[in-house]
């Protein structure tokens, strides 16, 4: 079993979709030649041509809704975002278009759309070019959204994704693109879009994250057990639809729960998670429901200071891990 | 590039050698589509239908352009305009009266969505939303799967001039034009977005003068001349087929009514305007083409209309005696299920 | 102080605020000549000419996109966005641009902008036509939110978001357009940004909310009255930013908390209120936190079967406020 | 409306009457933008600069622009590659440097934005952003208030080939043209969008061939001649103070860089294509010119590289010893605190 990097297992996970089935293709900007800003599709260009991965102009509500046409048309595309931050003019493609096609049809018509796209801070590159945008689209039914954190879970999810008859808005951490490695099977596997995934399991507290949180949280954990606590850490993975089940039984179990995300705290997507374990399983709560989140300024910064000022460290979470087991 | 119907169409004969039932068929969607049409507005008057939109002087520009198509083989995307378009390709005064009334077997949405947003996979009829110019995008990505795919079928996409405003007009096209995608832009300019005239809308003449900004054949035609609709579409489609790329057109039509049930375009249209535009009716063009042409004697319009007229009638009859959606059918169909691994 | 309704307080508030600074300029579809789709402007074009009422081209980027660049210019925009459904094409100026244009440029930029809305649904307006959009707005620091319930309310906020020389959200429930009326002061008077106000105090239970349904819970409340219930009803008013204190005193007073709005559940604004008030307030709290919430749908039928079976009801309201008191 | 600037600059004379020290102005900016460019990449190579985009190969196109606008009274809306443009409109080296240092006086954010996002409130320089093609609506809302306001700036904004497949480019285009501000849109052709050619990216020769489109006069013009530039900049100025509207030019340069310094362009752009570009240097041009024209001597030109040179080692040096940003300064600036009321 190979040890490769995140970006290679998405790399790997395209290659083999496009190779099993033709209708699969990339439509993004510089995806071509040019493999992508972050090279994730290196080499495709030259594999499969440029009917299949295809430089789009630079214009990403069309890249969404010319997907959304292509996906009504017997394809299964695959939409790459630059960066997250620039989703944003492909808004109204995907929140009023792609997520809500099937149920206005009434399931006559279907949307099988992948949009990859790399989010997330701690790499400096400031207001425009760190940003999380989760929240905006979990927020959306006729969505599902999926933020893998590791190697396996990335290629797993993505074949997962390619395959959903539903958009699927895949969130690659482009920190975690070659900090973190890990070994993925030779063997053709799927991992389900769904459930969440106990990443660390423990008794005192649970704390729930995805992306490059997830990482610094077992970072914390590790640093915690030390201190003779015991954390679970739950990797969200799915987004939308949420494992409830698994967060719920894992905070009856500690009766403790942190949410942790990079994304701007307030209205975020922690809120969601902290609203669901109020409601229903208070009753097992033996403290507050803490959350973890980015500060609420409009955005990253480039400044070195105020970059590191700005991000969630295990440092930090450390502490509220602390506080929390201590309540 | 900007070209007008008159330097294109040499005319081989009347009709561009269509037969005369043919010629008579054009006219027979057109009449029942203002037939369905002002059924509605009855409706509404009467309490029945809470919204109504019109296709009222669009009939010609949609029946022309349609009879271009292929079929259950083409893609179109109609927007809220579009009666006309939806029963040339295929759908019945039935199911667009179900959507009328909003009732559970409304083949667009099931009554969920507004009437005529229309839309059916069986006929490649395409989903419609409301905001607007998203469709546009829509097309542009199903020709780029087509020629993917290797395929000839086209992508046929219908908007207002307003709509051309929109940043997703643009993008459209221009991704259309830079692939030479298979796909027909028609614009129906009835000058007005809602109460909003073209002049506050864009500083040309012509929407077709929007085609040459990306390298394809931008071309005005009088919307109301069924035959000049037929023709130019014909060619766009045949140009797309052979690969040689997306074609814009600009359909000059006239808007009868007010925008829709919720409008008074009295506040904002001038008087002599309203009754300019009832002489502008395509319907009334098209009968006496034909009638000169021989093609139609007044008995035949009689009975077609008596025809369309009890076409409507039973639609109606159909449609209101078809059951309301279940309340708990509000939760279906949010995702697809998982498809069988191919 | 005369009567009217809550749309008739707000063409109120832009005829004096445009009375009082010749700055202030109205920018959308079909403002002017037409008075608005749903009359709001009406009498201004008449009064105030065609260079301070403009009918925009129907873009809705480039209205937002258009007012920023005149707010940087020394004008005081007021941008109307002829239903919410539709500000999704204008996302990317709202959230990259507006909201971050006082950040990005260290304080040195303002863009003093209102946007104006109808949102919700309830008028048998179908899927787009009806949407709530706050949670998207709410979440992005920068921006502050209004969702006004009451003609007096309604008045004094707008004018209120006008002099504010940050980007305004202004929500207006198209339900509550016509429905709800109340008196509204001659003199000229203000409502605050930030502040929530207690429309009805109580004791046993604290239920938050806002639009269409801060009155279906207001009614709810009188019905539980009858029943020996004594519900404390909150109008946050300001979902952006949120009176927090007001929040926890009232459910540090209760020790019970409901919140209710008519958006899609999931990932919704009540996530934050719930999340904020399980954090800070768990010490009080005498039973789980619950929310009300519009299903999880992509959005609203036509169909009245379907929209009645969407829309929470001051029936359903008050069946969860009778649980959550008898907790 | 396509125009060529052969066709209109019917060129009074060399240098369309400008003085020879204005003349040596606009070379010695060009210079200026080069040397602080070039030091850039030094710096960034050096470990010293994490982010470097290039003006490179752009100066001309906005030198001649920024000549021809009035500092202080004119906004501006560069996009990234506008280093020329703000030095021209009043920006100093060294608060261009403290830019890329990130530093807490960086007067275009406070070391928040990426290098090369430029804004200054007193120089009307208006700040921009990374998303592309957003600053163009903001220029038509610029001049919407200044028609509003009945002033007489004009808004000049700055934006790529690439760019112009954005929908904003577009809405705001038509806005202007609707409403005829006063609007000059520039956009710097360089054939490239990172690693995409202009032939992927549209199907038209020239971005000019879109002013027609939206009524608007379109004109190309070659963006590594600074009189051509500046001559139709003049131009378009004066027809936007008149109140005539809003003009498209489009200068014709070349990227003589990566896309930016995380960029490698050998992996798309062919060998002899990056030899050719280092031919097309604007500024070997314009010294060429005013030499033939006894404007600018050999010493001349010597003494002007030494004076940038020692401007930009001072500006580096000032630069980077500046303080970061403290920490806690993250938290300012969320939102401008209240006016007091007029
Ligand atoms: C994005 C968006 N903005 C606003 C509206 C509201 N609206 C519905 S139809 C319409 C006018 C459309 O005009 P046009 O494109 O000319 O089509 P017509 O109705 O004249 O046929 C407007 C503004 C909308 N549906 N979508
Ligand atoms: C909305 C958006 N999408 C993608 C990007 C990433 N990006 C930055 S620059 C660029 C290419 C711009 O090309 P062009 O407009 O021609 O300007 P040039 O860099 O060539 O001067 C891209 C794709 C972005 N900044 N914004
Ligand atoms: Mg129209
Ligand atoms: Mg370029």
């Amino acid at each position: 079993m190979p040890e490769m990097n995140l970006l290679e297992a998405i790399r790997q996970g395209l290659d083999e979709a496009m190779a099993a089935d033709t209708r699969v293709f990339i439509f993004g900007e510089d995806v071509g030649k040019r493999g992508g800003v972050f090279r994730v599709t290196e080499g495709l260009y030259d594999k499969y041509g440029p009917m299949r991965v295809i430089d789009s102009p630079l214009a990403e509500s069309v890249i969404v809704g010319a997907c959304i046409g292509a996906a009504m048309n017997d394809t299964l595309p695959i939409a790459e975002i630059q960066f997250a931050d620039f989703i944003a003019p492909a808004f109204n493609q995907i929140v009023q278009e792609a997520a809500r096609i099937h149920y206005r049809s009434n399931g006559d018509w279907e949307v099988p759309l992948v949009i990859r796209t790399p989010y997330g801070g701690g790499i400096h590159g400031a207001l425009y070019h760190s940003q999380s945008v989760e929240a905006f689209f979990a927020h959306v039914p006729g969505l599902k959204v999926v933020t893998p954190s590791t190697p396996y879970d990335a290629k797993g999810l993505l074949k997962s994704a390619i395959e959903d008859p539903n958009p699927v808005l895949f969130l690659e951490h482009k920190k975690t693109y070659r900090l973190i490695k890990g070994f993925v099977p030779e063997e053709d596997y799927r991992v389900p879009i769904g459930p969440a995934d106990i990443k660390r399991p423990g008794e005192d507290i649970s704390v729930f994250a995805y992306g490059l949180m997830l990482h610094y949280c077992l970072e914390a954990a590790q640093t915690l057990a030390a201190e003779g606590v015991s954390v679970e850490v739950v990797d969200l993975r799915t987004l939308r639809p949420l494992d409830t089940e698994t967060i719920l039984a894992s905070v009856r179990r500690t009766g403790k729960a942190l949410i942790v995300h990079e994304d701007n705290l307030f209205g975020g997507f922690g809120g969601e998670v902290a609203a669901i374990i109020a409601e229903h399983a208070f009753e097992d709560l033996d403290g507050p429901v803490m959350r973890i989140g980015g500060p609420d300024v409009p955005a990253m910064p480039f400044a070195h200071s105020l970059e590191a000022a700005f991000m969630p460290s295990p440092a930090s979470i450390a502490t509220a891990m602390r506080r929390l087991a201590a309540y | 590039m900007t070209v007008s119907i008159n330097e294109i169409s040499a005319s081989p004969g009347f009709g561009h050698d269509l037969p005369p039932h043919t010629l008579q068929d054009m006219l027979r969607y057109m009449m029942l589509a203002r037939a369905l049409d002002e059924r509605m507005w009855v409706l509404n008057r009467a309490g029945k239908a809470p919204f109504v939109i019109s296709c009222q002087g669009h009939e010609a520009a949609q029946v022309g352009a349609a009879f271009a198509l292929s079929r259950g083989k083409d893609f179109v995307l109609p927007y809220y305009r579009g009666l006309a378009t939806v029963l040339v390709m295929g759908m019945t005064p039935t199911e667009v009266m179900l959507g009328l009334f909003a009732r559970a077997t409304d083949p667009s949405s099931g009554g969920r969505q507004m009437p005529a947003h229309y839309g059916c996979r069986r006929l490649k009829i395409v989903t419609q939303s409301s905001p607007v110019g998203t469709q546009i995008a829509h097309a542009a990505g199903i020709g780029l799967a087509e020629k993917i795919k290797g395929g000839d079928a086209v992508a046929w996409v219908s908007f207002g001039e307003g709509t051309t405003s929109q940043g997703d007009f643009h993008e459209a096209l221009n991704l259309a034009a830079v692939h030479r995608l298979p796909v027909i832009f028609q614009c129906e300019n009835n000058e007005y977005a809602i109460s909003v005239h073209q002049r506050q809308q864009m500083a040309v003449a012509s929407v077709a003068d929007r085609g040459p900004a990306y390298g394809i054949p931008g071309i005005s035609v009088d919307g109301t001349d069924v035959l000049a609709v037929y023709e130019v579409t014909r060619r766009a489609v045949e140009r797309a087929r052979r690969g040689d790329g997306p074609t814009l057109i600009e359909a000059r039509v006239v808007r009868m009514t007010a925008h829709s049930s919720d409008d008074n375009d009295r506040t904002y249209r001038p008087p002599h305007e309203l009754t300019l535009v009832r002489h502008q009716d395509p319907i009334v063009r098209f009968v006496a083409q034909l009638r000169e042409h021989g093609i139609l004697s007044e008995a035949e319009e009689q009975a077609m209309r008596a025809e369309v007229a009890a076409i409507v009638d039973r639609a109606t009859e159909e449609a209101e005696r078809a059951p309301m959606p279940e309340p708990e059918t509000l939760y279906d169909h949010v995702y697809a299920p998982a498809r069988p691994r191919r």
